[in-house]
C-alpha cells in the first residue's frame, strides 16, 4: 500500500515539484539537524525522488529527440519546394 | 579825411571784409524769391560766346542794363543764335559775382522776342499743370500689347497719318486706324483737337490707344500742343495717349502730359503696335516652349515611373519575404539552440541535487552516534566500576577495622567468654553463675558446653590483673 | 461638340487674349503644376492658339477710318488720300 | 466583381494620384513594416498602378505624337504664308 | 479533435502573429524559465508555427512571383505598343 | 509484561532521545552522587538505553546498506540511458 | 524471624546507609566504651552490615559483568556487521 501512495504522489508530483522538494531535503539533510530515523527517511525520499526527475529528464529528452527529428523532416520538405521554386 | 577815424571807430564794431560783403549780398538777393525765375525782357549788346561754352552778354533797354551770363550746360538748349541787337526774353536768376561785387543775370532759358511772350505762357502752364502733378510718372499708363483699334487725331492731310498708317500697315495689320481729323494749326486747332480726342473716346468701339500729333513747325505753329485745354483734354484720356509733336528737339506740353511721347509719328506707330516679325517668332517660341515643356512633363513622369519601377521592392518583391525568411530562420535556429537548453539546466540541477546528496554520509552519521554511543556506555560502565571499587574499598576498610576491633579477638589470647545455655546472653557475674548452671563457653577456637559446679567467690584477682596492666 | 465648342470660342476671342492665354499656358506648363491630361489639354489648346493667332496675323488687312466732322472741310479728302497711300 | 470595381477606381484615378499612391506603397513596402498579406495586397495594387501609370503616359506619348503630326502640317501650311509675309 | 482545433488556430493565425508568439516561446524556452514539461509543449507549439511561418512565406513568394509575371508580361506588350507607336 | 513495556516506550523514544537520556545518566553517574542502588538501576536503564541505540544504529546502517544498493542499481541503469541519448 | 527482620530491615536498607552504620559501629568499637556483649552484639550488626554491602556490591559487579558479556557479544555480532559494510 505504501508503494502505491508513491506512485499516486509522484503521479501529482510536477518535475519541477519534485525539483524543489529535493532541494529542501538536500537543504535539511546537509543542516545536519534531522534525526537519524527522519534523516534516513527524507534520504529515501530523496532517491526516489532523484529516481523520478532522472525519468521524467529522460522522458523529456526523448520527446525532444522526436519533435527534433519530426520537425527536421518537415522542413527538409518544406525547403525542398522553397529552393525548387 | 578827419572824420574818417570817427568813421572807422563808430563802424568798428561791423567791420567786414569785402569778401564778406559780398558774400552778404549775394546771400541777400539769392533769398529774395523775386530774383529767382524772372522772365526779363530786353536787347542783347556785347554778346559773347566764350570758347568754354558759357554766352555773356549785356541786357539793356531804353534806360538800363545789366549783365547776363548763360552757361554752356543751358546754351546748349536753344534753339537759335544769339546775337547784339537781338531782342530776347530770359528766364533766370540774379546773382552776385563775388570776385568783381557785380550782380548779374544767370540766365536759364532764352527766347527770341515777339514768341517770348508765348513762351512766358509755356512756362507758366507747364508749372501749373506740373504743380497739379499731369506729369507724375505714376499717371503714365502702359500701352497695350496688341492695340485693335488706334485712334489717331491729327491733320487727315497731313504727313503724321501717313506715316502711322504705313507703319502699322507694315508692322500689325491686325490693328485699325481711326482717324479723328484735326487742325493742327492756327486758332481753331486746339478746339478741333480736343474734339477729336473727345470723338474717340465716345466711339461706341473704343480705340485702345490715341496718337495726337503733328509734324515740326516754329513753336508758333506748334503752339496748340501747349494750349491748356489740348493738355487737360490728354490728362482726361480714359486710354493711354501718345504725343508725336513736331521734331524730336520740339517738347511740347502735350509730350509732358501724354503716357508717351514719341520722337516722330512713325516712332509712335513703333511704339504702339508690336512688329509682326516679332510676334511670329514670339508665337514660335511660345509653341515651342510649350511642347518642350509638354515633352519634358512626360519624360521626368516616365523617369519617375522607371525609378519607382526599379526600386529594389518592386523589382525583386521576393526581397519582401526574404527578410521574413531570415527571422523564420533566425528564430528557428534560436529555437534549435533552445531545444536542450531546458533538459540541460534541469540535468545539471538534479546533478548538483545528487552531488550533494552523494556528499551527505548518513553513514558516517551513524558511526558518529555508535562511537558516542559507545563512549556514553564506556563512561556508564566506568563510572558504576568505580563506585563499586571505591565502595568495595571503603567496606574493606570498615572489614579491617571491624577485624581488629572483634570483642571475641581476646579469646586467641586464652581468653573466654561464658555464655548462658542458649549461647545468647554473656554472663559476666558469678551471681549469674549458680551452680549447676549450663552454659557454653566461647574459647578461641570453639564453643563448648559446660555446667557450673560450683558458686563462685568474690574475686578480685582479675581486677587487680587488669590494673596491672 | 466639343469641336463647336472651341471653334465658337476662337470666334469669341480676341489676338490679345490668344496671346495671353498662350503665355499663361506656357507659363503653367513649364511650371511643371500640371497635372498629365491637364498638361496636354493645355498644349492641345497652346498648339490652336498658336494657330488662332497666326491665321489672325496672316489674314489680317489694314484698314483705316476716318471721323467725319461737320466743320472740317477737307474730311473727305483727307481719308480719300491716305487710303490711297 | 473585384475587377469592376478596379476598372471603376482607376477611372477616377488620376494619373498624379497613381503616382502618389505608388510612391507610398513603395515607401510602405521598403520600410518592411507591413504584414506579410498586406504586403502582398500592397505589390499587387503597385503592379496595377505601374500598368496604369504606364498606360497613361503611353496615351499622353501618342497624344503628342498625334498633335505633332497635325501641328506640322498646319505649321507647313500656316508658316508658308507668314514666311511669305 | 486536436488537429482540428490547430488548424482552425492557424486559419485566424497571421504570418506576424504567429512570429510574435514564436519569438515569445523561444525567449520563454531561452530563459530557461518554463516547466520541464511546458516546455516540451511550448517547443512542439513552436515546431508548428515555424511550420506555418515557411508555409505561409512560400506561399507568399508564389503570389509575387505570379504577380511579378504577369507584370512583366503585360509590360512586355505594353512596352512593345509604344516602341511600336 | 516488563518487555512490552520497554518495547512501548522504545517505540516512543527516538534515538536521539534515548541518546540524551544516555548523557543524563552518565552525568549522574559520573557525579558520583547517586546512591548504588540507584545507580544499579540507572546503570540498566541505561544499558537498555544502550542496546536501544544500538538497534536502531544498525536499523539505520542496514536501510543505508539498502538504498545505497538500490541507488547503485538505479544509477547503472539511469545513466546508462543517459549517456546513450 | 530475626533473619526475616534483618531482611526486612535489609530491605529498607540502603548501601549508603549500611555503611553509615558500619562507620559507626566501628567507632563506637573503637572508643571500647561498649559492653563487651553490647560489643559483640554490634560487632555482629556489622558482620551483617558487611555482609549486605558485600552483596550490593557483588550484586552492582554482577551487573556490570553480566553486561559485560552481554554487550561483547551484541558487539561481536554487530561491529561484525558494520565493519563488513
Amino acid at each position: 500500500m505504501e508503494q502505491t501512495t508513491e506512485s499516486e504522489n509522484k503521479f501529482d508530483l510536477t518535475f519541477e515539484g519534485a525539483m524543489a522538494r529535493l532541494e529542501e531535503i538536500v537543504r535539511k539533510l546537509e543542516s545536519g539537524e534531522l534525526p537519524l530515523d527522519e534523516s534516513i527517511r527524507q534520504y529515501q525520499e530523496s532517491m526516489q525522488l532523484v529516481k523520478f526527475c532522472r525519468e521524467q529528464l529522460d522522458k523529456a529528452e526523448f520527446q525532444l529527440e522526436q519533435l527534433s527529428i519530426e520537425h527536421a523532416q518537415a522542413d527538409a520538405n518544406g525547403s525542398g519546394e522553397v529552393e525548387g521554386a | 579825411m578827419n572824420e574818417m577815424p570817427t568813421t572807422v571807430e563808430q563802424q568798428q564794431a561791423t567791420v567786414v571784409t569785402v569778401t564778406e560783403l559780398n558774400l552778404m549780398i549775394k546771400r541777400r538777393i539769392e533769398s529774395d524769391p523775386s530774383f529767382v525765375q524772372c522772365h526779363v525782357s530786353g536787347e542783347i549788346s556785347n554778346f559773347k560766346h566764350h570758347t568754354s561754352g558759357h554766352m555773356y552778354f549785356t541786357l539793356k533797354d531804353e534806360t538800363s542794363r545789366i549783365r547776363a551770363v548763360m552757361f554752356a550746360g543751358r546754351n546748349r538748349r536753344l534753339r537759335f543764335r544769339p546775337e547784339d541787337g537781338m531782342r530776347v526774353i530770359v528766364i533766370g536768376s540774379v546773382s552776385v559775382f563775388d570776385r568783381d561785387g557785380q550782380y548779374q543775370l544767370y540766365v536759364d532759358d532764352m527766347q527770341p522776342d515777339g514768341i517770348g511772350a508765348l513762351y512766358v505762357r509755356f512756362e507758366q502752364l507747364r508749372n501749373q499743370l506740373q504743380s497739379e502733378g499731369l506729369f507724375r510718372a505714376d499717371r503714365k499708363r502702359p500701352l497695350p500689347a496688341f492695340p485693335r483699334r488706334i485712334g489717331v487725331v491729327t491733320s487727315p492731310t497731313g504727313a503724321v497719318i501717313r506715316d502711322i498708317c504705313t507703319t502699322v500697315e507694315r508692322r500689325y495689320p491686325l490693328a485699325k486706324v481711326i482717324l479723328a481729323p484735326a487742325q493742327v494749326q492756327g486758332p481753331e486747332a486746339a478746339k478741333t483737337l480736343v474734339r477729336g480726342l473727345r470723338q474717340l473716346w465716345s466711339l461706341e468701339e473704343p480705340v485702345d490707344v490715341i496718337i495726337i500729333g503733328r509734324g515740326g513747325g516754329s513753336l508758333e505753329e506748334l503752339w496748340p500742343f501747349n494750349e491748356e485745354a489740348v493738355a487737360r483734354a490728354i490728362a482726361q484720356s480714359p486710354v493711354p495717349v501718345v504725343s508725336a509733336v513736331g521734331h524730336e528737339t520740339d517738347v511740347t506740353i502735350c509730350d509732358y502730359v501724354a503716357d508717351v511721347r514719341a520722337a516722330t509719328p512713325t516712332a509712335a506707330a513703333e511704339l504702339v503696335v508690336p512688329h509682326r516679325r516679332d510676334l511670329a517668332l514670339q508665337l514660335s517660341q511660345a509653341n515651342m516652349r510649350a511642347q518642350s515643356a509638354v515633352y519634358a512633363l512626360v519624360r521626368t513622369y516616365g523617369q519617375a515611373l522607371s525609378r519607382i519601377e526599379q526600386r529594389p521592392v518592386l523589382e525583386s518583391p521576393l526581397r519582401l519575404v526574404a527578410v521574413q525568411r531570415q527571422s523564420v530562420d533566425y528564430l528557428e535556429s534560436r529555437l534549435r539552440e533552445a531545444l536542450r537548453r531546458p533538459t540541460r539546466l534541469a540535468d545539471k540541477r538534479l546533478q548538483m541535487f545528487e552531488s550533494r546528496l552523494a556528499r551527505i554520509d548518513l553513514h558516517q552519521h551513524v558511526v558518529r552516534s555508535r562511537h558516542r554511543m559507545d563512549g556514553l556506555e564506556g563512561r556508564v560502565r566506568e563510572s558504576l566500576r568505580r563506585t563499586v571499587i571505591r565502595m568495595n574499598g571503603q567496606l574493606d576498610k570498615h572489614i579491617g577495622k571491624l577485624e581488629a576491633l572483634n570483642p571475641l579477638g581476646v579469646l586467641r589470647r586464652g581468653y573466654g567468654v561464658v555464655y548462658d545455655a542458649n549461647g545468647v546472653k554473656i554472663l559476666s557475674k558469678v551471681k549469674d553463675l549458680p551452680a549447676g548452671t549450663r552454659i557454653q563457653i566461647r574459647v578461641e577456637d570453639g564453643t563448648v558446653k559446660a555446667e557450673v559446679i560450683s558458686d563462685g567467690t568474690d574475686d578480685r584477682v582479675g581486677e587487680q590483673i587488669r590494673l596491672d596492666i
